[in-house]
Order: C-alpha cells, then structure tokens, then sequence
C-alpha cells in the first residue's frame, strides 16, 4: 500500500485510511455475494435470496460505528452487508444459502439471512417483521443490569416501523434509557407498497418525537454520512443517555426478495433511474477525490472479493445437508418432548 | 365445467364477490399493484379501484382490526394477512374480538369478516413461511374455520364465507395453489362451510383429513386399493364447525380410523377428531385410532431434507393405512 | 327558566345556554351513577364498578361536539358521562351494573360501560386495551367509503397509547385520511402506574406527530374548553382532511376501580389535591360567572338527577336476570355450532 | 410445613428465586408500588430495587418481547400478564418468537423466560378476565405450559419454571389464589413440570383434570365414595410436556376415563388426552371416553348465572362420574 495522502487530517473521527478501504472492500464483497446469491438462484440452486443492493452503504457504515466483540447487532434479513461487516464470513453467508447442515445461522432451519452468531454478537431474526426490535431493547436492558458497557443496534425496514411492536419497543426503550441504538434503512418500498401507503409522513425520523428520543436522518448510500450519525447515537447509548432512532435514506436496487418482481409496480424509468444512487461507484469517488484508494487497488480489492466469494460458493456447497434426525434436535434443553 | 387451480378458485371468488355486492372490499399487504404475492389480486386495483383494494402499512393488528370495524359498520371485507405465519399479531383482534362480538352484543353488533391467508408447507417457505395455524384457531367458539383443498371448494367455500354473518378464518393451502387442478362450476355456486366430503367412498378404512393431505390420502387410498384395501377419505373441510356427523357415519362403516393432519400432532385437529370417535363410537372400532401428523418439532426447516422429514407423505400415509387395515 | 343573560353573544361557537346548562346536568348525572355505582359496590349488590370523576368535562364537551344522531361514539370503559350525554339512559347505565338480562350493552355478559347501543350509534368495546381503536378507523373508513357524512370520535387512556394497536391505528387512519378523531383522556396513570413510567414524553398530543396529523391539547376539566376542540376536528374529519388527535388533560379522583386502593400508590396529599381540579364546580363557576345558572336552577337539577338515578336504580334491580339458556345463544347468526 | 394459599406460594416462589439469582428480574404492569393486581409483588419494589421490578408500559407484546430480549441475553425474566385475557396481544412474540429460538439458531440461542399470568373463571371476571388460554398454546413445540392447582404445585413448578432452560406459560388459576389452602415444605424444593399428580387413588374411574377443577373433582370424588364409587383423581400439573404415562397407567387399571377442565370442549386439552387413550389403550376400557367441560360459547359472561352455567362444579363433575362407573 503507498504512502497515505496529505488530506489524512480531515478524515471523519475515528476512521483510518485503511479502515475506509476495508469498508469499501466490505461493500464489494457484499456486493458480490447478493450477485452470486441471485445467480445461484436463477439456476435452481437455492430456492430464495434477499438483495441489499442499495443499502451497502448505511449498512457498513453502521457497522463500523459500533464497538465489535462489545457491542450487538439485533439485524433484519436485508443486512448482508452490515453481517460481513461484523465478522461473518462468504463461507458463513454461502452455508446459509445453501441451508447445509453446518450453516452456523440455524443448521438449514430459517431463510438466509435470519442469523444468530452469537460468538459475533449477532442475534437470531425470525421473518415476522419488527418482532426482533423488542428482543433488541430486551438485549440493551440485559446489558444495562449487569452494567455491562455494551450497546445493542437494531435495524430495520421503514414498512416495519407501522407493526405495534416496534412502536411499543421504541416507547419502552426511550422510558427505560437502554443503550439501543434504533436505524432504520429507508427503501422506500415495503415489497410494493411505497412510503406514502405506508405512513403520511415524509420522514421516519420524525416518528422520534413521540418517543421523547432524538431522530436523526442521514445519507444511507454514504458509508461515512451513516458512520457519523451511528457513532454519535452509540457514544450517546454507551453514555447512559438512552436510545436514537436514526434515519438512513437509501433505496432498493433490485425486486424484495428472488421471489418478487418489481416491473408489477415500479416503472422501468423508476428502476433505471435508481442506478445513479448506487452506493459503491460513489464511495469509491469519494476515497479516490481524497486520494485514499486508486483504479489498481480497487481492481486488486474487486479480484480479491471474487476470489472470496467463489471459494466459499465451491465449498459451501460440498457442505452436508441435514438429516432427517437433525428434524428433531434441539427442541427443549431436553431434546424433544411431548 | 372449467378446470381451474385453487388459486383460480380463490381469486374467481372475491373476483365476483366483489362485483356483486359492493360492500366486499380486499385489503391487506400488497394486494395493489403488486396484485398479492401469488398474484391472486392481479387486476383487482384497476377495476374495482384503491377504496376496495387497499394496500395496507405492513401491520397485521390493523389490517384485521380495521377490517373488524368496517365490518362492525356493514362492510364485507376480506382481511388478507400475507403468510399464515404473519397472523400472529393479528391474534387479538381475531380471537378476542371478532369471534365475541356478536356473544358480547347478544346479537346487537355483528362481524361478517373474512380473514384469508395461506398457509402450509411443501414450498420450501423455511421456518416462517410454512406454518399450519388452524389448531391455533379452532378451540375459539364464534370463528369458523375453512381448509378447502380442492379449486372447487376454495371457490365455492370462500363465496359461502363472505356471504356468512360470522368471522371466517379462510385458510387456503399454498401448496395446492398452483398444483391442484379440477373442474369447477361456471356458474355461480357455493359449497356450505361445516359440511365434509367424502373425497373417496371406501369400507375398510376411513381416512380423515383436510388440506393438501386429501390428496395424498386419496393418492394413497389409490395405490392401496391395487392390493385389495378398500379406503374411505374424508376430506374434512372446514374444522369449525367440524362434520360430527360424517365422520362417525364413516367410523362405524369401516370400523377402523386414521386422522392425517400436516399440522403438528400434539394438539392438532386430530386430537378433536379422535376424542368425537373416543366418546361416541368406541365400541364400533376394531383397531385404536391412529394419527399420521407433522412431528411435534417448533416448525419446518428451510432445507429440503427439513421438509421432507416433516410433512407427511402419500408413502407414510400408506403405510399406516396398511398397518390400520390389517390390525 | 328565566330569560337570558346579556353575555350570550360571546357563548362558544355552537352551544346555547340551554345546551350549555344541559351539558352541567350530564355532568351532574353522571357524578350521581358513578356514586351510586360505588355505593352499590359496597353494598354487595353489584361486583365491580369503574368510576370517571375527574372525567366529566372531557366527557360532555365531547359528546356535545357530536352530531347525535349521526357521528358515531367507540369509547372506553371510563366514558360514562359520554354515553349518558351521546343518549344512554340512566335506566340503561343501572342494568348494566346489574348485569340483568335486558341490559342493552350486552345482555349482562361485559362488564360495566362496555356497550354496544347500535340504534344511538355507540359502539360495543371490550375490556382488552386499545383494541377498539383500530374498530373505529374501520368504522370511519366504511363511512367514507359509503360517502356517509359521519365522524367517529374514538377515546382511550392515555395508558393505552402504549398498546402496538393503539399506534397502528392512528398509522392506518392518516394515510387513509378517514373521518375520525381521537379522544386521548390523559389522567395521568395507568391503574397504578405513573404516566412517566407510561412514556418517556409529556404530552400524548406529540404523538400526532409520527402520524402526519394534527396533535392539540386541552383542559378536560373544562367541558367548553374540551367542547371547542372537538369540534374543530369533527368539522376537520367531516370535511375529509383527516383524523386529528386531541389529548385532553384530566385527572382520576378515585381508585381505578372498584378493585384498586390508590393509596398503595398516591400519597394521601395527592390524592387531596385532585380535589381542586373537580370539573362540577369549576363549569358551575363558569356558568354563574356568566350568569348562565344560579343557586336555585343548581339545586333543581342536582334534585332531578337524583331521583332519575334512584328510579333508575329500583327499576334495574327489579329486572331478571339472564338464565341458563342465555348462555347459548348469539355464538352465531345460527345460533351454537361446535 | 407452613399452611399457605395458592398466592402465597407464587409469591413466595418469585421473591425465593430473585434472592436466590439475581439475574432473575419481573416486569408487567402494576407490579411496582401496587405490588400486582393481586398483591403478588408487594414489597417487591422496596426489596429489589427498580431494576428488578419493572412497572413496563401497558404493552403486552413488549411485556414478553423485551423479556424474550433479556432471556436471550442471559437473564432469567418472568414477564407477566395482568389477566390471561391480555395475553393474546403477545401471541406472537410466545408463539412465533420464544418457542422457536432454540429450534430456530439450532441450540445457539436459548429462551429461558417465565410468562405468568392468571386465568380461569368464578371470580366475576365476565367476558374479558375469565378466559381459559391453554388450549391456544398448547399445541406449541417448544413451549412449556404449567396449570399447578396447589399451593405446594405452584410455589415449587414455579420455581423449576423460572429455573427451565426454556420459555414456560404458568398459568395460575385466579379462583384458587385465595381459596385453596394446603401445606408447603418450609425449605428449598421443586416440583418438576411434566409429572401429573394423582391427587386420589381409586379403581372404579379415572378423573384426568387440573387448575381448580382439580379441587370440584376431588370433592366430587369424595362425594361419590360414600356411594362405593372409588374414583381416581389426576390432576395433570402441566398440559405441555403431559405425563402421558400416568395417564395411560390409570386409565388402564380403571378402564373408564372421564376428562374434565374448565376450558371449553372443542378442542380444549381434553381433545388430545382422548385422542392419547383411544392410540393407546383403546381396548382397555369399558366405556367410551367422556368429557365434562365448558360449553362451546365465547366466554363467560359477567352475570353470576352466566358463570355458574359455564362452570363445572362438584355436582355435574360427580353425576358424569356417576354415569361412566354404571356404564
Ligand atoms: C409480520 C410480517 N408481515 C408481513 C411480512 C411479509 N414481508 C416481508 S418483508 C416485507 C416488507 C418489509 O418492508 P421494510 O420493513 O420496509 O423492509 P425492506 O424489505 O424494504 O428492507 C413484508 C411485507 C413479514 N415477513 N412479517
Ligand atoms: C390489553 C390489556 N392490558 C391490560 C389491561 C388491564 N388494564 C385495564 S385498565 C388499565 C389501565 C388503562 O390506563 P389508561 O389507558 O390510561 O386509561 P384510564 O384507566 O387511566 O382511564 C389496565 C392496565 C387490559 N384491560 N387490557
Ligand atoms: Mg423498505
Ligand atoms: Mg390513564
């Protein structure tokens, strides 16, 4: 790597050049797993992929915020980015998508991207939207009793924010002070019901207020952007000062899931258009206008993402599948019972 | 006749429901433009337009207690709650409103409500996508609960349901949408909720299920009937009210029965099933009951080899009517 | 009754001082079958009472914002000044505390204030919190969509905006923009519990907010002052602009019910101090201050409601009970199935 | 041994175990300074702290959500619900979420949580604070469902409940809290969830019930032995895991079963431990199953008669045992 660049001082608090670079790696990584997903899809592979594509942005830069090994990550199915972020691995990813026997996640149970890692700190989803933002404050509320200084960061769809359970988790996290941090990735889109079906407001952050928390917005296609904001609402947790509902804006690139089709409801000029916004050409400009990355590194970092991204794909799918008797395990602490 | 899908069925149902009466109204996530996740709504948005075909925030308590009041006002709306697993949090509004508001009233206030979702496994739907919910439900007096299996039921069920007075919990297998195929009336009709059918008339057996499992029961019956065994199959239909009647005339033909349910078994409607035969046929029986059910495990796993393990199977089924059969 | 004061002309908008000495009589009403209530409780003659003392100006304001006979009313189980001001009979409230089987709510199967009067446009509740909320916007929603000229003021605790329902119901009911208002009654607990272990905000009213509606606030002590707003959001519904919601700030004299002993929780001085806030005399002074009312019309309608109280008692005790057979009947349109 | 009620025992169970471990905490509503609806908490607040006595916001699905949170952060919380009747807005953070964590991260993550909660009829309760919820939950893998009816039952199954490595429903019988009176050991001890009681040995009968029925069924027992008909009691203790064994065991020396609960029929746990004799031990009884339940309505209502009608008592217990010994 050559030397570092003169604009060195102005980096954002906290972040090194190598640290940006490695964010950046992070994004084209993920970037490459969500394309293998949806080709392993195509040919009849695996039945099912979740795309962030359009979220790799806030979702790195949240990761980076928190504290790793200290603090919890309570995701939702679309963080792939924010999982690779926080110590999952593509052969952790591919086991997943492939359901094998040995996926870490749930042993071939749930869907991809339902998780439990708890050697990382990253809790189990089930796919009953904005049940787990409870579990999230229940989490943070643990860590405060045992005075442990740990901060939990749940994240979101902003169609999650209309279930009962999320309100009524924001509301007891703000009464109790717990060291939660709340982010919610903005799309736009809940499958196809669009933001102004969804709720009469225009921004999510707002919904803060009656709580008695802060809201924040940030650019959810900016890493930085959402760095910034995340770190402020992590020290403000780690500091006693209670949970924030942050804000990132940012967009779904592709259909909900393998098993939607966004032509029913967008307009092609829709689509076509969200390509601009892409997080990872401008993250990309903005490490090459500060002189922190160049066209060989970036190529160097893209071949070297492949490579990850193949090995794991070829092995993964080596991997065993469960086995009938793996049906009846872990039931109870006892087994199974009846 | 035409030959339809189940999901024909369904959607051929609120399809002219809706042009009929024009207090059926649809809502729910995604029924808009999306036309529902199956595209079952497909078109409904252009012709019937956005205040009958209201695509929801994604909040289930709502969609059901919305949809309780609309009905409370003389609406008829049909509830679409997206995967059965996602009723959960509808739970409430269903269990402890809808199903008590005419008792609570004594009569005054009403919900004719449709409640549909899908539910069931066989689609690689994972742990959160492949429940059967019905045992959930069925213990509940006030509610109605439909099973239909069959692209004539679901239609002429669903019609029955939204014409009934009462809340109707409408549950349509996602694994028969596409994969079920028959023939149903051109013209209107309907199939009355509380009334079992005998899917195939047998003597040495009664096979009594619901769901997809009618037809893997009757696939089963078929290949045991190359070897002499003669079964009879219920398909049950609805669950609440269930068919006393048809069933125990059966049992006392065949003397021998076996319920066949994907659900789990602790619990599940097999366990009312086996206690109407327990108390009013026992000594009609010349073998003990027997059930063929999911396994009493949280949920289906997403791997192929979860699934598998879990749903029964016309070769498990036939097995056990073997078994029955012979004891 | 004597001629008119001169000071009619500034009267609130709407009300005449017949309807204004009408609404004190309500108020008046009420307090007598809330005391009864209790007395009756005591006695051993009926199990369970609610009380809303402290409740009635709220109360009254609002139903006499309504237009009777055509808005339609989803309370909760506090409202009974709203119910015996929106045409409930004192003969009607009695049976019900008795829970005989000609009791109109619901043949003596709730209990007490839990209603259903169709053909005077209350409807029925039950005693699971907030889960009327989401009945109304329904309710409103079938209105308009059978572009029916109806308002349905919906009412709640301020404890219940804690309840998943209560949030996704106001999310439903401003995107839709449905002709419906909600009536916060903000006394300050829940049973026991203190609003600020209830939310981690001051005024209900900053919930709105999160909804993109409109969120005000009033004295519910002052049935003019309660009046005036609700009217202003009726008009806003009835004119198709959405559903508004109004927290009016009142107090709870008694224990929750006749269950509850609120010195387990509130200081003997507290609960003293409520005393000050009692809306009787307050809208007495108000209606002496204008000249609307004297001592002697006071004690005259004091001395009626009385005694349509006691011969609402006497008769309601007198009425039979449901028997046996009444259990079975109205599980459905055709009777019990199984 | 100490003479306690039924409520003396819960209490003194959950204030054991929060002095015992302290990552034991309760949060619900009016837990704090109102020290519980029925005063089960008292004092609570002052012995352990806000921290550990948690007065939450009047939000059920919180309630078990934020204590499902907790639980998978390694505490030990008992999450209650003022009145069974409110569970039903937690529905699916029970159903969806707890039950299925261990299951659903293969071991990795665990939920060893209490929901408490009181439920059942008698105490004019009416529509709303008198529900019977068992049957809605019982058909969950990976819940546990304890229904103790003593005061020795509750104070030492709630004690293995909030010690199990698993989400358990306790479900206290609000009619017994004060009524039922019984000795409990002074000293430190459990009662293990999943073992039924024989709460009267006899020959000619098998009475298979539990919560208050248990105490109407030994009355109605006793009655009956004066007559020569020696019935035997079991009082199940809890519904999920059931103790199948001694069901079957019993119900094979008595050859005749009777099934009684307050709950409703249809479905009710009653279903299942019929449809468990008839596999079994079919053709070990001498007469068909029977159950003697509460009717197929929506609720109880709130008039003493409504109650009185829906309630087993003594009487109707002890005709039906009647009826089924002279069979
Ligand atoms: C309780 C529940 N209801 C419905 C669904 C179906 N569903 C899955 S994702 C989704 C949309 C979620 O939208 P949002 O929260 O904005 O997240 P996004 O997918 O846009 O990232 C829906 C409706 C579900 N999984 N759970
Ligand atoms: C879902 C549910 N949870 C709990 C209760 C028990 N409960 C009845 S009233 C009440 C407090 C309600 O407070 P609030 O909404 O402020 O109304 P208030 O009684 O103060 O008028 C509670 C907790 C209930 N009835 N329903
Ligand atoms: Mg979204
Ligand atoms: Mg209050």
């Amino acid at each position: 790597m050559k030397s570092e660049p003169k604009v060195r001082a102005s980096l954002p608090d906290g972040l090194t050049a190598d640290t940006l670079r490695e964010m950046y790696y992070r994004m084209v990584l993920t970037r490459m797993c969500d394309d293998r997903a949806f080709a392993l899809n195509r040919q009849g592979k695996i039945p099912f992929a979740a795309t962030c594509q359009g979220h790799e942005g806030v979702q790195v830069g949240a990761a980076y915020a928190l504290k790793r090994g200290t603090d919890w990550l309570v995701p939702y199915y679309r963080d792939t980015a924010l999982a690779l972020s926080y110590g999952v691995t593509p052969r952790e990813q591919l086991m997943c998508l492939f359901a094998r026997k040995a996926d870490i996640f749930s042993s071939g149970r749930q869907f991809p991207n339902h998780y439990s890692v708890p050697d990382r700190n990253i809790a189990s989803i089930s796919s009953i939207i904005a049940a787990h933002v409870t579990h999230g404050v229940g989490m943070a509320l643990a860590f405060r009793m045992r005075k442990q200084p740990i901060v939990t960061l749940i994240t979101f769809g902003e169609g999650s924010t209309s279930e009962g359970e999320w309100h009524e988790a924001l509301n007891f996290a703000s009464i109790h002070k717990v060291p939660a941090v709340f982010l919610c990735e903005n799309n736009e889109f809940a499958i196809s019901v669009p933001q102004k079906l969804q709720m009469a407001i225009t921004n999510v952050a707002d919904r803060a207020a009656g709580y008695g928390m802060p809201g924040v917005i940030c650019d959810g296609t900016d890493p930085v952007a959402t760095y910034t904001v995340v770190r402020a609402a992590v020290e403000r947790a780690r500091a006693g000062e209670g949970p924030t509902l942050i804000e990132a804006k940012c967009y779904r690139a592709m259909s909900h899931t393998s098993d939607d089709n966004q032509a029913t409801y967008r307009t092609p000029q829709e689509i076509e258009a969200l390509k601009s916004r892409d997080p990872i050409p401008r993250f990309e400009g903005w490490l090459k206008d500060r002189g922190l990355i160049d066209d060989e590194t970036i190529a160097q970092l893209k071949k070297k993402a492949q490579a990850e991204v193949d090995e794991a794909t070829d092995w993964a799918e080596q991997q065993p599948p469960p086995t009938e008797e793996d049906l009846y395990t872990h039931v109870y602490a006892s087994g199974a019972l009846s | 006749m035409a030959v339809k899908t189940v999901l024909d069925g369904v959607r051929d149902a609120i399809h002219d429901e809706m042009k009929r009466d024009d207090r059926v109204f649809i809502m729910g996530e995604d029924v808009g433009p999306r036309g529902n996740v199956f595209l079952i709504t497909k078109g409904f948005l252009d012709e019937f337009g956005r205040d009958r075909v209201i695509d929801t925030p994604l909040a289930e308590a709502s969609i059901v207690g919305v949809a309780v009041g609309a009905a409370m006002a003389g609406m008829r709306p049909i509830a679409e709650i997206q995967f059965a697993d996602f009723i959960y949090p509808a739970y409430n509004q269903i269990v402890g409103e809808a199903a008590k508001i005419r008792y609570r009233t004594a009569g005054a206030q009403t919900c004719p409500l449709v409640i549909r979702t899908p539910y069931g496994g066989g689609v690689r739907g994972a742990l959160s996508h492949s429940v059967s919910v019905e045992a959930l439900f069925y213990h509940v007096p006030g509610l109605k609960i439909c099973v239909p299996s069959t692209p004539r039921d679901a239609q002429g069920m669903l019609v029955s349901a939204i014409r009934d007075e009462d809340p109707v919990l409408f549950l349509e297998h996602k694994r028969t949408y596409r994969l079920i195929k028959g023939e149903v009336p051109d013209s209107e009709f309907t199939v009355p909720i509380g009334v079992a059918d005998v899917a195939r008339t047998g003597k040495d057996l009664s096979v009594i299920t619901y769901g997809l499992m009618r037809h893997f029961a009757v696939e089963a019956a078929e290949t045991l009937a190359r070897d002499g065994i003669d079964a009879e199959v219920i398909d049950l239909r609805s669950v609440r009210p269930l068919d006393r009647a048809t069933i125990l005339d059966s049992v006392r033909k065949t003397r021998r029965a076996l319920v066949v349910h994907e659900d789990q078994k602790f619990g599940g409607i097999g366990a009312e099933v086996c206690a109407i035969i327990a108390e009013e046929a026992l000594f009609e029986l010349d073998a003990p009951l027997r059930r063929v059910c999911g396994p009493d495990v949280p949920a289906m796993g997403y791997a192929k080899e979860y699934e598998e393990a879990f749903m029964p199977n016309p070769e498990r089924i036939g097995a056990a009517m073997r078994e029955l059969a012979a004891f």
